[in-house]
Order: C-alpha cells, then sequence, then structure tokens
C-alpha cells in the first residue's frame, strides 16, 4: 500500500492550483512545493480511505468501529505533538527577533493545530459511544484534550484582538509559549487525577492490531500529517499575503499624509 | 545609550533635548506622525498648533517615549527613541499631561498624587535626572508642593477624585505632573477645561520650569496666550512639522 | 522591583479598602454561588453505600470542589477588577511613563489580588463549613492548600488579566484565557482539600507540591513576561 | 456494528477539511489579485 506515496508518481501530476500554469508565479498561494504536497495528501488520504474503511477487518471486539482509531490516534498526534510545538517555536523566535514570518507560522500552526483537536474531539467521541456506551467519559485524554481545545482556542481569540498589531502579535507569542506549558500541566494533571481516583480503564487502543490495521494507522498518520503541512502552509501564506497588503496599503497612507502635508523645511531651532 | 549617529551639519552647539528626523509613526495602522522633523534646544517653549488630526498628541507622546517609531530617527536628552532602554530612561526626564488625566477614581487627590510622585521618585534614581526647583525633599513634599502650587486646598486634597469636577480633576493631573519635577514639559492641550485662573496658572508654571532650564513642548489652540511665552511656534499639519 | 511592587499592591488594597467592591460584591457573590449550589445539589441526598464516606451526603462530599468553584468564579471577578482599575482612564498608559518596573506591577498586583482572594477564602469557606457541614481532618495540609491554590490563582490571573488589558474585549476574554488555565489548579486544590477533610493528608500533599510548582512557575512567567505585554511600543 | 459512527466521524473530518482547504484557496487568491506580482512572494 504505501508504494503509492512514492514521490515520482506524484511529482509528475500537473499542479493543482495553477492560475495559468506559466506567467504568474503566484496567482495564488499555491506553489510547485505545495501542489506537490497536496496531491501527496490527497492520495494518502484516498488511500487511507480505501484501506481504512474497505480493505481492513472489523475489530473482534470493537466491531467497525475501530475504523474511528485511523483518523482520531493521528489527528490527536499531529495537534498535540507537531502543531502546538511549532508555535512554542515560532512564538520563542518572535520574541526574540520580531520576526513576522515567525509569527504568522505560529498563529497558521495554531490555527489549523485547533482543526485537528477540534477533529480528534469529535472522533474521540464518536469512538466511545459504541465503545465505552457513552459519548463523554472522563478519560485522562479526552478529558485534556477537551481543555486544551478551549486552552488554543483563547490563543486564537488573542490573535484576533483589535488592537495595535505589533502589542498584539507580541502578546500572542507570550501566550503561545505559556500555552504550551498549560497543555502539559493540563496533560499531567488530568492523567493523575484520574489514576488516583480509580484503576486505568480498559483501554481500546491497548487492543492487538492485525497487519492491515496496523498499516491503516500509520497510513492515517502519514495522511494527518500531509494534509496538515498543505494547510499550515496556505494558511501561513494567507496571513503573509494580508500582511503584504496592510504593509502596502500602510506605505500609501503615509504616502498620502506625507503629500498632503507639503514638502517638509527642515527645522533648526528658531528661538533660545 | 548614545542613540543615533548624525552628521555634522546636525550637531548644534549644545546637545538638543529632542532630535528627530523623518520620523513615521503608526497609532494601529494610521501614519499619525508621516516624516516628522525636529529639533528642541534646551530651554525653548515650542508651542504647537495645528488642526485636530494633526498628530499634535502623538507627537508630544513620542518625545515622552511612549509612541513607536516605525521609520526614521528619534532621540531625546541623547537616548535612542527607537529602542525600549532609550525609551526607559526618556520617560524618567519627562512629564507628559495627555487627554487623559490617568487618576484612580476611588482614591483621593491627595493619595493619587502621592502615588504617582513616590513611582516618578523610585524610578528617578540619584543620577539628576528632574529640575531642580526648589529643596528636592521626599516624595510627600513634593507632592504638597505640587499641590499648593495648583491651588488645590486642604479641603480638596481628601476629596474622592471620583467627586471632583473635570476642572478640579484637570488640576490634580496637572499636580502629578508638577510633582514629577520634569527636564521636558510635554503638554496637550493643558488649558482645556480650566477657568481663567487656571489657565493663567499654567501660564506661570511654564514660565518658571523654562527659568529653570527646562524644556517645554505645548499643543494648544489658545495661541495669544501661549504666543506670549512661546521661544518658537511651529505649526502641525497632516504628521508633518513646519515652521 | 519590590519598592514598585509595593506601591502598586498598597494603592491596589487601597482602592479595594476604598470603594469595597471586595466585601460589597465579590463576596456576597461567592457566598451565594455556595447557597445556588445546594439548590442544584439537594442537600438530603445520599450517596447509596454501607461504608462511613459514602454515608455522607452527597453536597457534603462534593463541599471542596463546590468550594473551591466558588472562589474561582469570585477569583475571576477580582482579577477582572483588578484591570478595570487601570483602564479607566489611561492609567496602564501612565504606569508605564512613571517608569514601573513591568515585573513589580505583576508582583504588586498578584499581591493585591492575592490578598482579596484570602479574605475570600476565609468566609466564604466558613460559609461553605456552615452550610455544608464537611469534618475538618487535617488543618496544615488545608492552610497549605489554600495559600497555594491562592497564590496560583493570583499569579495566572494577573498574567492573563493582563493579556486583555486595554482591549475592549478584557471581560469576555479573560475568562476565557484563565479558566483552562486554572482547571489544573481547581483539580488539584478540590484533591487536596478532600484528601484534608476527609482522610487526613495521605495523598493530599502530592497535590499540594503540584500547587507549588504551579505558582512558581506563573511567578517566573509573569516576572519575565510582564514588559512584554504591558509595553505597547 | 458501528457504521454508524465510523461514517459521521469520517464525514466529520474530511468534510471540514475539505471545506478549510477550499476556503483557504479561495482567500489565498483573491488576497493575491489585490497585490502587485513582487510583492507575493513567500519566504519559501
Amino acid at each position: 500500500m504505501t508504494t503509492e506515496m512514492s514521490p515520482e508518481s506524484e511529482a509528475t501530476q500537473p499542479p493543482r492550483h495553477a492560475g495559468g500554469s506559466e506567467s504568474p508565479m503566484f496567482s495564488s498561494t499555491a506553489s510547485k512545493v505545495t501542489s506537490v504536497l497536496g496531491w501527496m495528501s490527497i492520495v494518502a488520504i484516498g488511500a487511507l480511505l480505501t484501506l481504512g474503511l474497505l480493505i481492513s477487518p472489523p475489530e473482534v471486539s470493537q466491531g467497525e468501529s475501530v475504523r474511528l482509531f485511523y483518523i482520531h490516534v493521528p489527528s490527536a498526534i499531529v495537534c498535540l505533538y507537531i502543531a502546538f510545538s511549532i508555535t512554542l517555536v515560532g512564538s520563542i523566535i518572535y520574541l526574540r527577533n520580531q520576526s513576522v514570518f515567525w509569527d504568522l507560522v505560529a498563529g497558521a500552526s495554531a490555527e489549523v493545530g485547533v482543526l485537528f483537536l477540534a477533529f480528534t474531539l469529535a472522533t474521540g467521541m464518536l469512538w466511545g459511544k459504541p465503545t465505552w456506551g457513552t459519548y463523554w467519559t472522563w478519560d485522562p485524554r479526552l478529558t485534556s484534550t477537551a481543555v486544551s481545545f478551549i486552552l488554543y482556542l483563547g490563543y486564537l481569540a488573542v490573535r484576533r484582538l483589535d488592537m495595535d498589531p505589533v502589542a498584539r502579535s507580541r502578546r500572542a507569542a507570550v501566550l503561545g509559549i505559556v500555552s504550551f506549558a498549560n497543555l502539559i500541566i493540563i496533560r499531567f494533571s488530568v492523567q493523575w487525577w484520574r489514576s488516583l481516583h480509580q484503576g486505568a480503564t480498559i483501554d481500546p487502543r491497548d487492543t492487538q492490531l492485525d497487519d492491515s490495521m496496523l498499516a491503516s494507522f500509520f497510513l492515517g498518520l502519514v495522511a494527518m500529517t500531509l494534509t496538515f503541512a498543505w494547510l499550515v502552509v496556505h494558511r501561513f501564506r494567507v496571513a503573509w499575503l494580508e500582511h503584504q497588503l496592510e504593509a502596502s496599503q500602510l506605505e500609501t497612507a503615509i504616502a498620502e499624509r506625507t503629500a498632503a502635508a507639503g514638502p517638509s523645511t527642515g527645522l533648526a531651532p528658531g528661538g533660545a | 545609550m548614545l542613540g543615533v549617529k548624525w552628521p555634522i551639519s546636525f550637531i548644534a552647539v549644545s546637545d538638543p533635548v529632542v532630535r528627530l528626523r523623518g520620523v513615521v509613526s503608526l497609532i494601529g495602522r494610521f501614519p499619525a506622525l508621516a516624516g516628522t522633523d525636529l529639533v528642541v534646544e534646551q530651554g525653548e517653549v515650542v508651542l504647537l498648533q495645528g488642526p485636530n488630526g494633526a498628530g499634535k498628541s502623538t507627537l508630544l507622546r513620542l518625545c515622552a517615549g511612549m509612541a513607536p517609531i516605525h521609520t526614521g530617527h528619534g532621540e531625546a536628552f541623547g537616548f535612542d527613541l527607537t529602542t525600549r532602554a532609550g525609551q526607559r530612561e526618556v520617560r524618567r526626564r519627562v512629564g507628559l499631561l495627555g487627554h487623559a488625566t490617568s487618576l484612580y477614581d476611588d482614591l483621593t487627590v491627595e493619595e493619587n498624587v502621592r502615588f504617582w510622585s513616590s513611582a516618578a521618585a523610585i524610578g528617578r534614581g540619584r543620577d539628576g535626572t528632574s529640575s531642580s526647583g526648589g529643596a528636592s525633599g521626599s516624595d510627600a513634599a513634593r507632592a504638597d508642593e505640587a499641590m499648593t502650587r495648583l491651588g488645590v486646598g486642604e479641603r480638596l486634597r481628601s476629596v474622592k477624585v471620583a467627586r471632583l469636577s473635570a476642572g478640579q480633576r484637570r488640576r490634580a493631573a496637572i499636580a502629578v505632573v508638577v510633582a514629577r519635577r520634569p527636564l521636558l514639559w510635554l503638554l496637550d492641550e493643558p488649558h482645556a477645561g480650566l477657568d481663567a485662573d487656571g489657565r493663567d496658572l499654567i501660564d506661570e508654571l511654564v514660565r518658571q520650569a523654562a527659568e529653570q532650564g527646562a524644556t517645554a513642548i505645548v499643543a494648544s489652540h489658545e495661541l495669544d496666550r501661549v504666543d506670549a511665552l512661546a521661544t518658537r511656534v511651529l505649526s502641525v499639519v497632516g504628521g508633518q512639522v513646519s515652521a | 522591583m519590590i519598592r514598585h511592587a509595593k506601591l502598586i499592591a498598597a494603592k491596589d488594597l487601597r482602592i479595594e479598602v476604598s470603594a469595597k467592591v471586595l466585601t460589597a460584591q465579590i463576596l456576597p457573590f461567592g457566598l451565594l454561588v455556595l447557597v445556588l449550589f445546594g439548590f442544584g445539589i439537594p442537600p438530603d441526598r445520599r450517596v447509596l453505600g454501607t461504608d462511613d464516606e459514602a454515608s455522607r451526603s452527597l453536597l457534603e462530599q462534593a463541599s471542596p470542589g463546590l468550594f473551591w468553584l466558588a472562589i474561582l468564579f469570585s477569583a475571576l471577578l477580582a482579577i477582572n477588577r483588578s484591570f478595570a482599575i487601570e483602564s479607566v482612564d489611561g492609567n496602564l498608559d501612565a504606569l508605564r511613563l512613571a517608569g514601573f518596573d513591568p515585573a513589580g506591577v505583576f508582583l504588586g498586583k498578584s499581591l493585591a489580588v492575592a490578598s482579596e482572594l484570602v479574605v475570600l477564602e476565609v468566609i466564604v469557606g466558613i460559609g461553605a463549613f456552615l452550610l455544608y457541614g464537611p469534618p475538618l481532618g487535617d488543618p496544615l495540609l488545608l492552610g497549605s492548600t489554600v495559600l497555594l491554590t491562592t497564590g496560583a490563582m493570583a499569579f495566572a490571573g494577573t498574567l492573563y488579566g493582563a493579556l486583555g488589558a486595554g482591549s475592549r474585549l478584557r471581560d469576555t476574554l479573560v475568562p476565557l484565557l484563565v479558566l483552562p488555565v486554572l482547571a489544573p489548579v481547581l483539580l488539584a486544590a478540590t484533591r487536596a482539600t478532600e484528601s484534608s477533610l476527609f482522610e487526613g493528608s495521605s495523598s493530599g500533599w502530592g497535590w499540594v507540591g503540584f500547587l507549588g510548582a504551579f505558582c512558581l512557575l506563573y511567578l517566573g512567567a509573569g516576572i519575565l513576561s510582564f514588559g512584554s505585554l504591558l509595553e505597547e511600543t | 456494528m458501528g457504521w454508524e459512527f465510523v461514517i459521521p466521524g469520517y464525514l466529520i473530518v474530511f468534510g471540514s477539511l475539505g471545506t478549510y482547504a477550499v476556503a483557504l484557496l479561495r482567500r489565498g487568491r483573491k488576497l493575491a489579485a489585490q497585490l502587485p506580482e513582487e510583492k507575493r512572494r513567500f519566504l519559501d
């Protein structure tokens, strides 16, 4: 199955979002690299759907619902381990050198991360119903994921605050760093809380998986990671274009104001 | 922390208090100052006039180290206004009277003036960063003196700020600035909301400050009033300064 | 830094004494929440079971969590108030202009919030004992829990309160930011209090350690980051 | 048994991914059209 993922077959595909394939290099947020990435994620998702939904067998005790596993765990891994780490790194670099690039990367990664976090929650609950008999259990992982979701919604809310853009970016960067610490604190405390109170619940994640199930899981991981990368690159580029647009509007505004005031006279002190 | 290097032609006999060159300063995404040049020497009383929205307030805040410089160069007292460290040094030496009075409603006038003046005293340290007017006594003495000069009587001192009239509130805010004993006075429409008596008081304060070697930049629409004081009148239009 | 912190804390507390928002509004709110919990969880409902613990009323068993929830909600009001007094008349700006050390502002404001919280905790705590009637097991453990939870709420609350300061959306933004962050604190405080009331000190000290670590983390984070948060230029 | 949970799960995930991706591309195109060519560079 994984042979489908060989990069050669994808590289020859026509660019996915080429707006007039020759002249303007960037008529959209797509470029050669991202169209390759985009095609790879589409193929990976297609393969995941085929293998995960059609080919692989149902699990002995869980039945068909084991198939949610192939998207639930990968999206959790992508947002909790990749997305918010990128936000953390971007925030640290931004605070060090005020690089707009890293500020926007941090924001893009957090936004896509929150989307994947929502997937994790939704699939986790859908999975809980047939396995545990209820949509919500106070499973440590599920609970801490829910709290983390609100945590990063707050981060995104700060990024949208209506205030001076530089001050806002700096606040967001501080929040991006502290939030990552919170992520760990929440995870740790909730786990401790549940383990102290009652023994570990029977974890369906520990069930025996045959080869095709395992392959589906890894395919899910690949598909989610590729899709995440594609989305983050595009989200960043949208933000970058917005930044460029604001910068050029600002230049126009400065030029207009300068012109309206007339030629500036050099000011030597008059009196004194 | 001696800021930017300037071409020879820019260096005056003594270092100016404020020197701005081609400064663009943004309020959010609006260029409040667009290519502003300004040189103010020690002891000057500069009057800024100009229409609303011309950038006078931003210019004063900039000189106080309270507004960002997007492009261009700026220094005050030889400190670079583009760096945070430079801004911090500048703030210790200025008194800015803005539109907000920055008083706590639930404290009395005296408590307010004391709080702000003792804050300034801690920031000031030992290196003469304030003008040496009068005996530089304790914080409480400074606050007392400032309130007396502003005509804030004993009775008014123990009144909560929330119960003051707009004009009395303004006087209390000016007392806070006076108690700081700044080297550079930055007054944004100081006459607004004051009675005739209060307006005369402002003029008197500026005159005394200048006599003691401090510098003042005053934005005001009361031309005839400040004209008598000002050593120079500048007009601010469209984010730029001209003579 | 310490002198600035003292000045700010003294100023905040004097405002509180003068305006009486804490005693006239926040405190009654906290007590009201306690009473309302009694409506939500019928006081005569008991947990089925034969052993001692299970024969307690549900309300009594839940009392540590309910107490800390009441404190948490009141703390939100106190944090909001702490930044509301600075944003009415450009005072945050003036604090910067006056040359306050940002770390000092952070420490001072958290100390003021912490002192207010202690007052709240004592009175709401007495209320909780009267209304819910739990036993008092281990006062030392209870005391350290209260102290460290106060610190955790004050430090984290002040840091996050500053994130929303100066924005028109502060009132609604700050709870969204603070609640998930304080969720582990609520958890730890509840467990530690439960163990101090019902079990004696067995597992409670672990949670107290957790609270202490949280306190230190946010103390450090606040001191380091407050400059970046307050500075608008 | 279980398909009634699996199908909605996959629909939610891949439906939202698709919608989000399309929305991003559209936003990108609209923005790109407003900018001169030399500004449309990403730090690739």
